[in-house]
């Protein structure tokens, strides 16, 4: 029995290498300076390294890959992506953590952490990587979502949510040792060629250690991206989460997660996957419907988004029975698109919480649907970015959102999943109701002597919120160029 | 066909000038001051009469055979193989219909300043009649049958208007609704004629159609082609059974009625059935509908008119049953009797609408016969004139209405039968007496006024003088038709013989003429009788208890004639209730439960599972574990057993 | 001497506890003990695994299990103090705020 | 002004976006300005419209100032605009009603004046876009985006009921459109199975032809996106709501518009995409057609709401102009066309004068009026012109195209003709009665404040009456240029029927009137 240590490539890993660090960098700062501005400066300018170091990887090849890691378009795109992510999280966190009174020395590493479990999450070779990676980020997210610790919700879903998790954690741990089990690896090549030797999915169903092997782990997989009927914790959570942390969850952590399950699916278990394709058409249509349903009538705004966010997921899974390149272009579309809308979303709910708020839900934040009568004449620039996400959510032509759900569902349709295009489609006429349906409150006709409110929300919020929303539109009008890099993502994929 | 010259040319001014009038008086009307509308409203339908008299002596300087004449305006409505140019066409029977429309029309225009001088809405007045003439001339000489439609409707529209004029009056308002919707009802006959018209022929001018209608049409075809546009005829003209709107259609202004509701308008459907005689002629089956329709009408509304006491209803129901002769006319093979007749009766009845407006005015707006009387010695020039009027409707010889009536009396004769003479012999008894009975409860007898009514408004000349031009058309008009029986040259029936192709049978013989004389007679002899017994009934002291105790004995029948022969009741019931109440069900029943109901139902279920799905979300961790654990058992059962 | 796969009939087992138990008791400590059977379990499923195929992978997946669920158990209990500082009551059943 | 070199199209599209994107973005002080510059935008298309019509080629079939670029080349997805006889009247209807809506609410927007012009011009920038889209994908684009602008037109001014008016909207015409966009997706698909190549592009996607399975649900998602937009009886009831819940007359009006495109829609690709559908199920659709013709007359008749009861005129009408598609020939097609001209013009100035009345009135209930005429003789004479116009009497607009519409449904079946003539009378009968019960009879105390119209309102009646006028004496304008198109269309649909060799009945009619030069030119 020989033991090999793979060879680490430092320069393909260095945007990894320096969000850890900067991560690290950033708790030290908090140590030295105890200035939460000091550790926010420090960790966007290790985001802003790792950006431009992976910005420079892109478009090179396959620069690296061992079997714990592979470096390669379809990483290197994720990881362009998770870091945009993080530094779109910290901007709109940052006045929010000072109006909120959550300690930012602890709050913007863990960011950093999560991101870094985001990014090694994608570019995982191996089971225990994914795991490893998977819990970093989840472990992240366990403390990130209880930051608040002076707000009893931000505690109880951080509760709820580390409970649920750990419990899915377990599922995903030992769904892994079952696949483990069957196939006698954890690398996701050697199992492929193990798994491909076999002869076809026939024999695969004589395998039934790895069935519920995978069984399993899509337990622990669908509770992160919160598929229905493993999403029971995403409301909850959302809503008791600081804000920007919601946008972080529904956004980042969801991607991630994705972008794993698809590379599974396209290269360990690419034999298995077309048992799937039914239990998945089942499961999107569940995620689509009860996301939507839900969110119909829902009076708090945040906990509207993330019922809204389930349904997204549905939308995505649509793409993903397509098991096509073209359902894979559109999902990774689709992810790009939902991180804008989802954070600009958030961002437009954070920026509107005012200082000093209170020790109870909801105080001093925004949360209920009747906070939000008339905003449009009070906040014009929030109200403004929050509808053009809420067009874009409900999929209304010239928003990203229209561009992205055509992607999705011209996959299914070209794969010849017509009807779950119709349901899909129908879903989304549903969710109108509530997309436009708040943005039609946000700009209700003031009555004459409605009480005038100053506007609130820093500059640079504002102006962070004011590119995502440019950047919707713009998306929406002229997709072509990311569409491009997303081809390039693709292709690398495949090419494993 | 000839192509317009020298003032033929200027043909599409007959109409244009009423046109320029209307406008004038809708955009500026009510701007300028009384004394400019009526000189531009007059004026403008002047110079149309003046125009066409002119015309009119060009026309006959034609020799016969170029007596057609088209004037094509421009392409009006061209689409594929269809096309609909306005063109106006002049041949012998349009120009007999726009001297007499441009000249009853001038008239009755001056008469309406005296009538309507107090008016508030004076200007608004003179653009509906403006606007109803052009609308009338374009129909006369309309040269394809869609250009003939734009009058037909454009007359129908100002006749709606004018019955609707006092709009404070609900009765007003519903008249010209029903006035509206019931020859609507006929229209859509004749637009489905129209079409089928321009399916059978690819096209629709006249010029085209009625000549090679012979070679075109197979029997059935005509028969069908004819009908419809007479169920055109039957609405426009009143005939049974939508002959129910022209008595409502007395809520106009008097001169209205005289114009639109007596002289014009009503006629335009015997002008229709006239101007597509040749298809008509194909259809035998058509034509004795045409005679039968006709035939019942006339008798219809005479015995309507018997018992009626309202002024302008009994005059409107002779127009009615007059219209009836004139079908019957039609109907029998005798078109130039018809227009004939048209012309006559347009006269007569114009006096005698104007007539009744005068005494109308004079008494208040009093229009119920039983409260008028002894007029003779207040309006003397009305008394005389509506004598005039009335004895030239009666038939008494010598008088317009007993040449043309005679004319018809005769072809139905030798056409129609014993049978039909008789009945209409009996009918032209009738005439006489309602007449008169009219006549001599208004002018003669004992006053029986209102008592609020002190002093009797005197007509002014503006009104008097077009009374008195009228009645003198009214007594010589019928000279343009002295049958050869009484050895004239009946010149009408020869000007218009072009457009109206010989018949297969001949009428008219040397044996005739002694035929003719006696029809004539008895027909007058049954007038007189009707004039006496009118007398007898309602002037002479012997008979006053009669008229009453005729009702006592004849009440049913008399409740019956009162009524209408019920026709507007069991239209209310059968058509206007029914319909109705299809209307509420589709919108109670259909609309607003079954289409709302599953509109709102499926809304109610999506948003009712909005109430309900966010239950699952207890709030309670080991709850969503459950659901978890579930999942998982439900997605490796899934597994296991495919 | 029980055979790989007696051992993994007792991580499937362990495995089964733990999610048992987690569905049925109310405290919070105890929910998390469960999750520890539960990830036990799975470790020794990885162990007899390893036996099985005769790679190492397993037992090294083993190790890092371990010392991922004591992180996870670590936070989880500064959360539950959090919790109990809080509300004074580790009944997860009472943490019913965030609902519907 | 010599506009054919200009993207006078993206133009006639983009300047009223612009328009509403400065209204809405720059935080003006006042409303007057931004009303201002809405009607200066609404002008200058209107006057750019104008252009494009008198630079117009009346002789040619095909697409004019046509503009390609692409717009996402991956899809295949082409920005791609064009003009022909038939979209160019809809062009300039619409550019003339948003002109005119926006000066009829001048006075009568209470709040936020400025953001509703902001409404109205993207909802002009939309509706000429569907009509001026020759890519599928685009006019989807534009197809969808038209409902935020109305969603909010209805729900931030509307009445009592709004909410309800636009969940309705919302469920019926998304639920519609939606569908459609599955079809569009398939129809993409199966042209690319057929060439190899993807494209949005009408002009190609009407070559394909689609399999016999697709057939059906293909067309019936077209058919129900299409049929809710004009609204097509069962698929209506939300235009009452929608109507009679927007108190700006002028937001009335753009629904009128808004309701075009249905028809529009029918023409420009039920028709050519899917011949084969329409031909074999065309009996079906004119049953459907003309029962809606009956069916909105019959309700109009029993409404109390005058508003309601012009949107179920509305209805009626759409069902002639369905009809008229739908008898698959020349008069038919010309008819419908100037129908929805004519609708347009007549309808929504009867929508601008109710709005005059509820201005003064504050009440749609007709039984709260009566003897309006003696207060308002000039409101009387102009809404008696535009009802009567609506009747249909010849010289008006509308007559034009119902006669054309009857004419050709009468060529293809005696019954069409006679169904759809009948109803004229109903029309006649309940469009009158309305006007009586609000105009004639003795005026009750109360209208006694109510004052005639204004100089503005004179003026904003008068410039839809001169063109009801003249294209009911004139049609001949808007056919000659109108003929080229639809006979192409014809054709086109024809000679893909004979591809499939399906027996071609329904459309012998049209074969025999469309002349031999004319498939020449369609052929360039």
């Amino acid at each position: 029995m020989e033991i090999t240590f793979p060879a680490v490539n430092i320069d393909s890993t260095m945007p990894q290498l320096i969000v850890a660090l900067f991560a690290i960098l950033a708790l030290l700062v908090e140590v030295f300076s105890r200035s939460p501005r000091m550790v926010f400066a420090t960790c966007l300018v290790g985001l802003h390294i790792a950006l431009i170091r992976s910005l420079m990887q892109w478009g090179r090849g396959i620069p690296y890959e061992s079997s714990l890691l592979a470096v390669d378009g379809y990483t290197t795109f994720f990881n362009i992506l998770f870091i945009l992510i993080a530094m779109i999280t910290m901007a709109i966190s940052l006045s929010y953590v000072e109006n909120t009174r959550v300690d930012g020395g602890k709050y913007y590493p863990l960011v950093l952490f999560a991101t870094l479990g985001m990014m090694l999450l994608v570019s995982s070779m191996d089971l225990l990587m994914m795991f490893l990676s998977l819990e970093l980020l989840s472990i992240s997210m366990y403390m990130l979502v209880g930051s608040q610790r002076d707000k009893w919700v931000s505690t109880e879903a951080a509760i709820k949510y580390i409970l649920t998790g750990a419990f899915a954690s377990g599922f995903l741990l030992f769904g892994i040792a079952l696949v483990y089990g069957a196939t006698g690896t954890i690398s996701f090549s050697k199992m492929e060629s193990i798994l491909g030797g076999l002869g076809g999915a026939g024999a695969i169903h004589e395998l039934p250690l790895l069935q519920i092997g995978i069984a399993l782990m899509m337990v622990g997989l669908g509770f992160k991206i919160a598929m229905v009927p493993f999403h029971m914790w995403a409301p909850d959570v959302y809503e008791g989460a600081p804000t920007p942390i919601t946008g972080l969850l529904s956004t980042g952590s969801k991607i991630a997660v994705i972008a794993l399950i698809l590379r599974l699916f396209n290269n360990p278990f690419i034999q298995v996957s077309s048992q799937w394709v039914g239990i998945l058409w089942v499961l999107a249509v569940l995620s689509m419907t009860l996301g939507n349903v839900a969110a119909l009538l829902q009076k708090n705004v945040k906990r509207m988004l993330a019922y809204s966010s389930i349904a997204h997921v549905g939308y995505l899974l649509v793409a993903f029975i397509a098991l096509s390149t073209r359902g894979m272009e559109a999902i990774l579309l689709y992810s790009a698109f939902y991180a804008v809308m989802g954070l600009a979303a958030f961002g437009c709910i954070a920026s509107l919480t005012r200082a000093g708020g209170g020790t109870t839900a909801g105080e001093g934040e925004r949360l209920k649907a009747e906070d939000y009568t008339s905003l449009g004449y009070t906040q014009p620039v929030q109200a403004a970015i929050l509808s053009i996400c809420l067009l874009s959510l409900a999929g209304i032509p010239l928003t990203a959102g229209f561009i992205g759900k055509l992607y999705l569902f011209g996959a299914a349709v070209n794969a010849g999943f017509v009807g779950l295009a119709v349901i899909a489609v129908l879903n989304s006429a549903v969710s109108l109701y509530y997309y436009l349906g708040l943005m039609l409150r946000m700009y209700a006709l003031p009555g004459r002597f409605a009480p005038m409110e100053e506007p609130v929300g820093s500059l640079f919020g504002k102006l962070v919120l004011l590119v995502l929303g440019v950047t919707i539109i713009a998306l929406g009008i002229y997709p072509t160029p990311l569409v491009g890099v997303i081809k390039g993502a693709v292709t690398a994929l495949s090419a494993l | 066909m000839v192509e317009a010259t020298g003032l033929f040319s200027k043909l599409w001014l007959v109409p244009a000038l009423p046109l320029a009038g209307a406008l004038f008086n809708c955009l500026l009307g009510r701007q300028v001051s009384n004394f400019v509308v009526s000189i531009v409203a007059c004026g403008s339908i002047g110079l149309a009469a003046v125009l066409s008299l002119l015309l009119f002596n060009s026309f006959l300087k034609l020799p016969v055979e170029q007596r057609h004449i088209e004037l094509c305006m421009y392409n009006w409505i061209p689409s594929g193989d269809f096309s609909a140019p306005i063109d106006l066409l002049l041949d012998p029977l349009s120009m007999v219909m726009i001297t007499m429309v441009s000249g009853v029309s001038f008239l009755i225009h001056v008469y309406s300043v005296g009538y309507m001088s107090r008016d508030e809405s004076f200007a608004r007045y003179f653009f509906y009649l403006n606007l109803f003439v052009f609308f009338m001339l374009l129909l006369v000489l309309a040269g394809n049958f869609l250009v003939l439609y734009i009058g037909w409707e454009g007359v129908g529209t100002c006749s709606y208007l004018l019955i609707s004029f006092l709009y404070h009056k609900q009765s007003a308002a519903r008249a010209g609704l029903k006035a509206f919707v019931v020859t609507r009802f006929g229209d859509f006959f004749f637009t489905l004629g129209i079409m089928l018209v321009f399916v059978q022929f690819k096209s629709i001018y006249f010029g085209e159609v009625l000549p090679r209608a012979h070679e075109v049409l197979t029997p059935v075809m005509a028969t069908w082609i004819a009908l419809l546009i007479f169920g055109g005829a039957v609405g426009k003209s009143a005939q049974v059974p939508l002959h129910t709107w022209l008595p409502d259609a007395m809520e106009a202004p008097t001169p209205v009625s005289a114009l639109i509701h007596a002289a014009t308008m009503v006629t335009a459907g015997v002008y229709l059935v006239a101007r597509c005689y040749p298809i008509f002629q194909l259809s035998p089956t058509a034509m004795s509908t045409v005679a039968v329709i006709g035939l019942l009408t006339a008798v219809i509304s005479a015995t309507i008119a018997l018992v009626n006491n309202d002024i302008k209803r009994i005059l409107a129901y002779s127009t009615v049953s007059q219209l009836g002769h004139m079908f019957i006319g039609l109907g029998v093979g005798a078109p130039a009797a018809a227009i004939f007749h048209l012309l006559t009766h347009a006269f007569a009845k114009a006096l005698l609408f104007l007539g009744a407006g005068a005494v109308i005015h004079a008494l208040h707006e009093e229009m119920d016969i039983r409260r008028m009387g002894a007029l003779k010695g207040h309006i003397p020039a009305t008394f005389w004139t509506f004598l005039v009027g009335a004895l030239a409707m009666a038939g008494i010889p010598g008088l317009a209405g007993f040449f043309s009536k005679d004319a018809i009396l005769e072809a139905s004769f030798t056409n129609g039968g014993v049978l039909l003479w008789l009945i209409m012999v009996v009918t032209a008894g009738l005439t006489a007496f309602y007449c008169f009975r009219l006549f001599f409860n208004a002018f003669l007898g004992e006053k029986r006024w209102d008592p609020h009514v002190e002093e009797v408004h005197h007509p002014a000349p503006v009104m008097t003088i077009p009374l008195m031009l009228l009645a003198v058309l009214a007594a010589v008009g019928g000279y343009m038709g002295v049958p050869h029986a009484l050895g004239g040259a009946d010149r009408i029936s020869s000007f218009l013989a072009p457009v109206f192709p010989p018949a297969h049978h001949t009428d008219g013989g040397g044996d005739s003429s002694r035929l003719g004389i006696m029809l004539m007679t008895v027909s007058s002899m049954v007038a007189m009788l009707g004039i006496i017994l009118a007398y007898y009934f309602y002037v002479s002291p012997e008979g006053r208890e009669a008229p009453g105790r005729l009702r006592q004995t004849l009440s049913g029948v008399y409740d019956f004639l009162s009524n209408g022969w019920y026709f507007d009741k069991i239209y209310q019931v059968v058509f206007v209730d029914r319909f109705m109440g299809a209307a509420n069900f589709f919108w109670q029943a259909v609309d607003t439960s079954v289409l709302d109901m599953t509109v709102r139902g499926l809304a109610g279920l999506v948003l009712g599972g909005g109430e309900i799905v966010p239950r699952l979300q207890t709030g309670l961790v080991r709850w969503y574990a459950l659901f978890m654990v579930a999942g998982a058992v439900v997605i490796m059962g899934y597994l296991y057993i495919f | 001497m029980l055979a790989a796969d007696q051992y993994l009939m007792v991580g499937v087992v362990l495995f089964g506890i733990g999610v048992i138990g987690f569905l049925t008791r109310r405290n919070v400590i105890v929910l998390l003990m469960c999750i520890e059977l539960m990830i036990n379990g799975a470790g020794l499923a990885f162990v007899s695994f390893c036996r099985q195929t005769g790679s190492l992978d397993g037992q090294v997946f083993v190790l890092f299990a371990m010392v991922i669920a004591a992180v996870e158990i670590a936070v989880a209990l500064s959360i539950v103090l959090l919790v109990f500082r809080n509300r004074a009551t580790l009944d997860v059943d009472e943490m019913e705020v965030l609902k519907w | 002004m010599d506009i054919t070199h200009w993207p006078v199209l993206s133009i006639l599209i983009l300047l009223p976006a612009i328009g509403a994107g400065l209204i809405f973005l720059i935080p003006w002080a006042d409303d007057f300005f931004p009303r201002v510059l809405a009607l200066l935008v609404a002008g200058v298309n209107l006057l750019l419209s104008l252009a494009l019509f008198r630079a117009f080629n009346p002789a040619s079939a095909g697409m004019q100032f046509a503009e390609r670029r692409d717009w996402i080349p991956d899809l295949g997805a082409g920005y791609s605009l064009g003009v022909d006889g038939i979209s160019l009247f809809m062009v300039l209807i619409t550019t003339f009603m948003v002109f005119l809506a926006l000066l009829s609410s001048w006075g009568e927007v209470e709040r936020r004046p400025g953001l509703f012009s902001g409404f109205i011009l993207l909802m002009e920038a939309g509706l000429l876009g569907i009509f001026l889209s020759m890519d599928l994908l685009l006019f989807y684009v534009f197809w969808e985006i038209m409902l935020v602008p109305m969603y909010f037109l209805i729900g931030l001014w509307g009445g009592e009921n709004r909410r309800y008016a636009t969940i309705k909207l919302i469920i019926y015409t998304m639920g519609g459109s939606l569908l459609m966009l599955v079809a569009i997706l398939s129809l993409y698909f199966f042209h690319h199975a057929q060439t190899g190549t993807y494209t949005f592009d009408i002009v190609q996607l009407y070559e394909t032809s689609i399999p016999a399975y697709a057939l059906l649900p293909m067309g019936f998602a077209f058919f129900v996106a299409f049929a809710v937009k004009s609204p097509l009886v069962p698929f209506h009831t939300w235009l009452p709501d929608a109507h009679a819940e927007a108190p700006i007359s002028g937001a009335v009006d753009i629904t009128g518009l808004l309701i075009k495109t249905g028809a529009y829609a029918f023409l420009r690709f039920f028709l050519p995409l899917f011949p084969d559908f329409s031909a074999s199920y065309a009996p079906l659709v004119v049953m459907l057609a003309l029962l809606a013709n009956l069916y909105g007359a019959l309700i109009a008749t029993v409404q109390d709401d005058i508003k309601r009861l012009i949107a179920y005129s509305s209805v009626s009408h759409v069902g002639l102009i369905i009809l008229g598609i739908f008898v698959l020939n020349l008069q038919g097609i010309e008819g419908a066309i100037l129908m929805m001209v004519s609708i347009a013009l007549s309808s929504g100035a009867l929508f601008i004068i109710v709005g005059m009345l509820h201005k003064r009135s504050r009440t749609k209930d007709i039984s709260q009026m009566g003897g309006v005429w003696r207060d308002m003789p000039l409101m009387g004479g102009f809404f008696m012109f535009f009802t009567l116009a609506s009747v249909g009497i010849p010289g008006l607009s509308n007559f034009v195209g119902e006669f054309l519409i009857f004419l050709g449904a009468f060529r293809v079946n005696v019954i069409y003709g006679v169904a759809a003539s009948f109803v004229v009378v109903l029309t006649a009968a309940y469009l009158l009665w309305m006007f009586w019960r609000v105009m004639f009879g003795p005026a009750p105390e109360r209208t006694r404040t109510w004052y005639d119209l204004s100089f503005m309102e004179t003026v904003t009646l008068t410039i839809p009456a001169i063109l009801v006028v003249l294209i009911g004496v004139y049609p001949k304008i808007l056919l000659d240029r109108i003929e080229p198109s639809a006979s192409a269309l014809l054709v086109r649909a024809e000679k893909k029927l004979a591809q499939k060799e399906i027996p071609k009945n329904r459309l012998s009619v049209a074969s025999c009137q469309i002349t031999e030069d004319r498939e020449l030119k369609t052929e360039k």
